[in-house]
């Protein structure tokens, strides 16, 4: 087969034809020729390559640079320089910033859709609508003209850091994987997205899984890893059976097995599912589990890239890092480093849920403020309510009160505002939030989680529990929150992995910012905002009660007395405060005091 | 399908899949897409689609392509279902649920008029 | 080499040391509770916390590689809070009510730690929900509300003992220790071998015998070897009061690095057997108690009398020095016939090799710990020579393959990869016939002739073909018909494959009867006179049955048994914990045992005993043990 | 010999076919447990015991690796799995009043079964479908927007 070093497409919809498209394509015809360029260069014509207002369009390939408005005029400059010279021609080149708005349609004004912009587009299923998108085009670029240096230098230009929390550069990181001598290495995808409130790398791999593939591919062949992995959670079937079959489609396509493409790389994915525990999401408790093994932590050094799965070389990424690959070499390091603040560079998704309005995923360029976030973006609290607090990074992360609404979103900023990235879980929180409720349920969840190896996770963790627990059951102690910040300090400085040195955030930065409601509880018995069962009382108002019953019928512990019609009564002896007849009564007419 | 051996045969796939997509919006059929990923499915897109399915069974329709898509993001209004009429703009409908996509199916799909109350814009 | 400063103090170590290890070979002292040195490192109880100059938060000392110009401080206020804070997390978990525990009071790392960092009370209220104690074990008790869960014993039970009958279940703060799936340990597939009650940091895990019989501070301890099998373990014996307290693995002993089977560990607590305390003779029929003298004068008189035609047997557990002067003291008296108790062991078809061969063959025990594949010819390693068994056992998660020729139901069925029941006498045969295959051949009809299955028997061939350090280890099978040829077969498959060789050699000083020419099957045909030296031996019926037709027998026992019993003198001797000597292990290893106890009295070595009896005899003793072993060729393992 | 168990599936065979699947590797012990979860509701001792035996690792660490992992269970379940989100969003959303809804529906605590067998109540970490909460899994099907009046009807859909 010929093998063409570069593709030109021209466009052949009806409104480029009109305004003569077909002209150009024989200019390009007869000047490559004339150039002896024709055995090098191929010429298609194509069905609609922008939206056609700017035609004649074409664009080339591999490069993927778009040209507008081209007159015949333009042709002999534009082959001299992009097919001899090999440099674009600017002043003809399709504004990449428009063409972005119109091809993403952005959903808000302060969206930038790059890693979700195939996301509810196309038919995840079908590679073809992937291919469709410039699929796999950056892959084609990289095994043809890009060398690992290369592909490194690109990724490290363009600011890419890991979106999995920690925020390690990925030019880096591949740097440092790559150099590893060992001859096996391996490639692995940490989709074991744990975080309650988070679901952006779901949707990534329910929605686009080639962009992943894609990015894994570029890694591989990057580092050296001719064997990957993707490590997703077992609680995203759809999201497993979707990656399967974009793998088998990616392997029919001869994208995956040998030969890639027809070069002499090779690279092979598998998915593994994982089995239920958060603590999976540390990359050394990952290999682990990839390994069969417990998800037990295990202390760094020797870092997974010296010594990770199966005690080879190993590069571990999160779903969004691979995702965000193919377009920054499509599109280029400069292109992806414009967007975003000084050190954090691009964009990033976030799922927002919570007491907002429009809850959802979300991608924004970084340092867009909260306050965009929850106002703009999230349309404002629901209920039209008060915003109380924002957590964010996941049960590690933290609750940044009103004070923060004005912080941009970066990595650094969110650390020093007492919170963290982590991987992109927002929830907003509304002022009928107990911030010790959700100290202590977000303890909760991470004592079930700690997998018990090391001494203060196991046990301080547990600890900790039990004395938000007696603080929101009305039995907290003088004394209590002196405990809590001592006990949060040694966890976080001695605990083995992340989830352990995480593990006091929440509390740190509920007590930082919201100290008078701890205090309150233990001094005055008091719930300010309403919600530990132990500090209210349910009663029903008089002058609302209608008498319906439905709150009687639904009180599972027939707490509530009352005839038809006539004003209800509830026994707070006998009342466990489940709420329920504060949800069933159509009256409002209990409250909550 | 032939493996993907050099970059011309992925062009050539990928111009092919252009071409089948132009083809999708110029030969007059109608397309409904359903959101099916897990938050749909949560919200109950599989009542949505089976609806859809019905309908089109029911009435004989003809000319209209099924597909799914996945997340779109806009999940608290899932199940979202999406519209295409032959030369018309994408209609994207929130919180559809069965009795929403018969009325759907039946008032914009079969007779041309757009749902208001559900249209969601993004 | 790696510089860095610690505490103050610049330091020089090897690169890959742990910072642990550089500050203690420093003299800086560290605490630990999940580390131990013959365990890969853990980092999970996190009392072994330093500061390290740059780092984010505190690093364990124990899993941290030094660094070039590291800085560390394992003394500051930070890491002293930190070690405070983890012993009180540690204290606030299940029941560590130190004044019911029998490690309580020096024994115990967890109390002694506390202690160290002037811990005096809970800081917390301690909260938990009490186990079940698990007593179901014939040996151990565990005791689940002293765990710490610091996984010692499950590593050990893995990393050293090959068992993996230990593990965890659950995670987080429910987390416990388990036997098998959940099993009472007593049910499981413990094999009693008492690592990890040995290991265990705290009193979760303690034997039944040695509890409240006095503290480590409290007892003797006295370093020597276990006198079981062939290995010659390094063990320490705890006494108290010349009572033994317990038995446990000496940790720096370079054989065995402190593990023990059940026989070194518990078996000495367990024997029930009577002492012999005093001489006796056969006086009208019945045996009498007798003075030495009296007794070793009968002795003389019958052997002079006699004229060679006797018979001496040896028990393969004498030291070398009583083995030595056995020997003389027969050969004097004209006894041609001077044989061990070996019992078709394969000690003696190896020696006859070695003679033959003239030059060393075997392979030392550390190339058997490093090998990637074993083929293993006997009846169960599992049983006589335990230890050994661990050292391969434990080698197979890593990846090294067994196969077991010999009994399908031996102790290496859940281990072996490949099980191949051979039929007794057909071994020589068999191992010919795996020669050739090995070099390419019908697996087939090789299975066919043995009544193999014919897909484990190319599997075998496969995995012995792939390996990079096979290993080919001789155990002993009680009914081999043909051990030399067995033996020779082994050999030959071990050369043509460059494999390791080693062969299980029966009691504690069998190589060294075999080199002192005791290496011929008991024949007791003719003799009117039988002399056994058996000190603490135990026979089998198949043994004792050999002394049925013996006219005048004489014993030298420890312990009472049928032998004594039909015997026509009895001499009392010590048993092995009482008396020094040395030993020849299976890898020709030169062992020394020290005494742990005193011997009741008139009760005396069977060295001493033999002395007397040459005395009494005019025979002159050269003490020349060392001699007796470099006049037969060299000790045959290179 | 083929074993079976409380839910009449020959187990032996159900072992057999999930060790073929992931080619008898150690390293598939998580995917062979999953897979036998999944078609017996729960692992039982003796498919822990033909597990170690097929694959070679000690039961020991097969029991430790089940026993770690939310999503395998060695204890028996009834004929219904319901898997309740305790997460933050959901919880957030109004997930209590519909988790004590359940409780009372159900009149079970998590992690037991009813005494009829049907229905087995567990909380799960996030499903990943918060904007869609509070959320709950019964066996493989996800409802998402619960509220406590909804919980009678969705239990009365199952046998």
């Amino acid at each position: 087969m010929t093998y063409f070093r570069s593709h030109i497409l021209v466009c052949n919809d009806p409104e480029c034809l009109e305004k003569g498209s077909m002209e150009i394509m024989q200019a390009l015809k007869s000047e490559l020729s004339s150039k002896g360029l024709l055995d090098e260069v191929q010429i298609l014509d194509t069905p609609r390559i922008g939206n056609c207002e700017s035609g004649p369009e074409i664009l080339v390939y591999p490069e993927g640079f778009h040209y507008i408005n081209l007159s015949k005029e333009n042709i002999p400059f534009l082959v001299e320089e992009q097919f001899l010279k090999g440099r674009p021609v600017n002043d003809l080149l399709a504004p990449p910033k428009k063409e972005e708005a119109q091809e993403l349609g952005e959903p808000t004004a302060k969206e930038i859709r790059v890693v979700l912009r195939n996301c509810g587009k196309i038919d995840p299923q079908n590679i073809e609508e992937y291919i469709a998108e410039d699929g796999y085009q950056a892959l084609a670029k990289v095994l043809t003209q890009y060398s690992p240096d290369d592909v490194i230098n690109t990724i490290t230009q363009s600011g890419l850091r890991g979106r999995g929390g920690a925020g390690f550069p990925t030019g880096k990181k591949w740097a440092i994987a790559r150099d590893s001598v060992d001859g096996q290495k391996y490639l692995v995808c940490n989709a074991d997205e744990g975080d309650p409130g988070a679901f952006m790398n779901r949707s990534v791999l329910e929605g686009d899984p080639h962009s992943v593939i894609e990015g894994m591919i570029i890694a591989a062949y990057t580092i050296g890893a001719s064997q990957g992995y993707i490590y997703c959670r077992a609680e995203y079937p759809i999201a497993i059976r979707t990656l399967n079959i974009a793998i088998e489609q990616a392997r029919e396509y001869g994208l995956l097995g040998k030969n890639i493409i027809g070069t002499d790389f090779s690279f092979d994915l598998e998915v593994r599912k994982g089995a239920g525990a958060f603590v999976c999401g540390e990359e050394t408790a990952l290999i682990a589990s990839i390994e069969g093994k417990r998800g037990e932590p295990r202390p760094r050094p020797p870092f997974p890239a010296v010594k990770g799965l199966f005690g080879k070389p190993t590069n571990i990424n999160n779903v969004e890092t691979y995702a965000n690959i193919p377009q920054i070499i499509l599109r280029g390091a400069d292109w992806y480093a414009s967007m975003g603040t000084e050190k954090s560079k691009g964009t990033k998704t976030f799922a927002l849920a919570g007491d907002v309005k429009r809850t959802g995923l979300i991608e924004v360029p970084f340092g867009i403020t909260v306050r965009e976030i929850v106002y703009d973006v999230g349309g404002g609290i629901k209920n039209d309510r008060e915003f109380k607090a924002i957590q964010t990074g996941g049960p590690m992360g933290g609750c940044l009160p009103a004070e923060y609404l004005d912080l941009p979103v970066d990595y650094e900023k969110l650390t020093q505002a007492g919170s963290i990235m982590g991987s992109g879980g927002m929830v907003v929180m509304d002022d009928e939030t107990c911030m010790v409720d959700i100290a202590r349920f977000f303890m909760e969840f991470i004592q079930d989680e700690s997998c018990g190896k090391c001494v203060p996770c196991r046990v301080g963790t547990r600890r900790m529990l039990e004395i938000l627990t007696r603080i929101c059951n009305g039995e907290g102690r003088d004394g209590d929150i002196e405990l809590l910040e001592a006990l949060s300090a040694e966890i976080k400085q001695d605990s083995l992995c992340g989830l352990g040195q995480g593990a006091p955030n929440p509390v740190v930065s509920t007590l930082k910012h919201f100290r008078s409601e701890y205090e309150a509880h233990i001094y005055k018995k008091e719930c300010p905002a309403k919600v530990c069962r132990a500090l209210i009382r349910y009663e029903i108002q008089a002058d609302k009660c209608v008498g319906c019953t439905a709150c009687a019928r639904n009180c599972p512990v027939n707490a509530i007395t009352g005839e038809a019609k006539k004003t209800h009564y509830i026994d707070p002896d006998i009342c466990i405060r489940c709420g329920i007849c504060k949800q069933v009564c159509n009256y409002e007419a209990v409250l909550v005091t | 399908m032939n493996a993907i051996k050099s970059l011309d045969d992925l062009q050539k796939i990928r111009d092919a899949a252009l071409a089948k997509r132009k083809l999708g919006e110029t030969s007059g059929s109608k397309q409904v897409i359903v959101g099916m990923g897990t938050c749909g499915i949560a919200a109950g897109a599989r009542e949505t689609m089976k609806s859809v399915l019905d309908f089109i069974e029911a009435n004989n329709l003809e000319n209209v392509v099924v597909t799914q898509t996945g997340c779109i993001g806009l999940c608290e209004q899932e199940p979202i279902m999406q519209v295409v009429m032959p030369g018309q703009e994408k209609v994207t409908y929130g919180k559809v649920d069965a009795e929403v996509a018969k009325k759907i199916m039946k008032e914009h799909v079969t007779d041309g008029k757009v749902v208001q109350g559900n249209v969601i814009t993004i | 080499m790696v510089n860095l400063t610690i505490d103050g103090k610049t330091i020089e170590v090897k690169e890959g040391t742990t910072v642990l290890n550089a500050a203690r070979a420093n003299g800086v002292e560290i605490p630990t509770l999940c580390d131990h040195p013959q365990l890969t490192p853990y980092g999970g109880c996190r009392l072994c916390l330093v500061e390290v100059e740059g780092a984010r938060t505190l690093q364990p000392s124990c899993t941290l590689p030094v660094n070039n110009n590291m800085v560390v401080h394992t003394d500051s206020e930070k890491v002293r809070e930190a070690r405070k804070f983890v012993l009180t997390m540690i204290f606030s978990e299940r029941n560590h009510f130190c004044p019911y525990c029998q490690v309580s009071g020096g024994d115990c790392e967890l109390q002694n730690a506390a202690y160290d960092e002037g811990m005096t009370h809970w800081p917390l209220q301690p909260n938990w929900k009490p186990f079940p104690v698990d007593a179901s074990h014939p040996y151990i008790i565990m005791e689940h509300n002293r765990c710490i869960l610091c996984r010692r014993c499950v590593r050990a039970c893995g990393e050293l003992v090959g068992n993996f009958t230990l593990g965890f279940e659950e995670r987080g703060a429910d987390s416990a220790l388990v036997a098998d799936l959940g099993l009472p340990l007593g049910e499981s597939s413990c094999i009693g071998c008492g690592t990890c009650v040995q290991i265990c940091p705290t009193g979760a895990l303690i034997d039944r015998w040695s509890a409240y019989q006095g503290k480590e501070t409290d007892v003797e301890i006295t370093k020597t070897i276990c006198q079981g099998c062939s290995v010659g373990c390094g063990i320490e014996v705890l006494t108290r009061d010349n009572r033994l307290v317990r038995i446990e693995g000496d940790w720096d002993a370079e054989i065995n690095g402190g593990v023990l089977c059940d026989v070194g560990r518990f078996e000495p607590k367990t024997d029930e057997r009577e002492r012999v305390l005093t001489p006796m003779l056969r006086k009208d029929g019945a045996l009498k108690a007798a003075t030495w003298e009296d007794a070793l004068a009968v002795i003389s008189s019958k052997m002079k009398s006699s004229n060679g035609k006797a018979a001496a047997i040896a028990s393969t557990r004498l030291s070398l020095e009583a083995m030595d002067a056995f020997n003389q003291v027969c050969r004097a008296a004209g006894i041609q016939s001077v044989f061990s108790s070996e019992e078709s062991l394969p000690t003696a078809a190896a020696w006859k090799i070695a003679e033959k061969v003239g030059k060393p063959f075997e392979s030392k025990l550390d190339a058997l710990k490093q090998a990637d594949c074993y083929l293993l010819i006997g009846e169960d390693l599992t049983k006589d020579h335990q230890v050994l068994s661990f050292f391969m056992k434990r080698n197979l998660p890593a990846g090294a393959s067994l196969i077991h020729v010999g009994s399908a139901d031996s102790g290496f069925k859940n281990y072996a990869n490949v099980i191949l029941p051979v039929a007794a006498g057909k071994e020589a045969e068999f191992l010919g016939d795996l020669k050739t295959l090995l070099n390419g051949g019908d697996s087939k009809a090789t299975a066919a002739k043995y009544g193999l299955n014919e897909e484990y028997l190319a599997e075998s061939v496969k995995l012995m073909k792939s390996a990079a350090k096979p290993a080919i280890v001789l155990g002993s099978r009680y009914d081999y018909k043909q051990p030399v040829e067995t033996c020779q077969a082994a050999l030959d498959i071990a050369n043509a494959m460059k494999a390791i060789f080693i062969s299980s050699k029966g009691g504690a000083n069998s190589l060294a009867a075999a080199q002192m020419g005791m290496d011929d099957a008991i024949d007791l045909t003719g003799a009117e006179m039988v002399i056994l030296a058996a000190a603490d031996d135990k026979f089998s019926q198949t043994f004792m049955k050999k002394f049925e037709k013996v006219p005048f027998l004489v014993v030298f026992s420890s312990y009472v048994s049928p032998l004594t019993a039909s015997a026509d003198v009895v001499l009392p001797v010590r048993n092995w914990l009482e008396q020094d000597g040395h030993f020849v292990n299976l890898e020709g290893r030169l062992l020394s045992a020290k005494a742990a106890l005193e011997a009741p009295q008139d009760v005396l070595s069977t060295f001493e005993a033999l002395e007397k009896l040459a005395a009494g005899m005019n025979v002159k003793l050269a003490s020349t043990w060392k001699d007796a072993l470099k006049t037969t060729s060299a000790v045959m393992v290179d | 010999m083929s074993k079976l168990n409380g839910n009449g599936r020959d187990v032996n065979k159900i072992v057999n076919a999930a060790v073929t699947e992931y080619h008898s590797k150690p390293e598939e012990l998580i995917p062979i447990l999953l897979k036998v979860n999944q078609e017996l509701g729960f692992i039982p001792a003796e498919a822990l015991e033909l597990i170690s035996e097929r694959i070679h690792i000690p039961e020991s660490r097969v029991y430790s690796v089940a026993s770690f992992y939310r999503m395998l269970s060695t204890k028996p379940t009834g004929r219904h799995v319901i898997k309740f989100c305790e997460s933050a969003p959901c919880h957030v959303a109004g997930g209590r009043e519909v988790w004590n809804a359940l409780l009372k529906e159900l009149m079970i605590q998590p992690g037991e079964t009813s005494p009829d067998g049907k229905w087995t109540l567990k909380t799960t970490s996030c499903l990943g479908v918060c904007a869609v909460g509070p959320v709950m899994m019964v066996d493989d099907d996800i409802y998402g927007n619960l509220t406590p009046g909804q919980i009678p009807d969705i239990l009365e859909k199952y046998e």
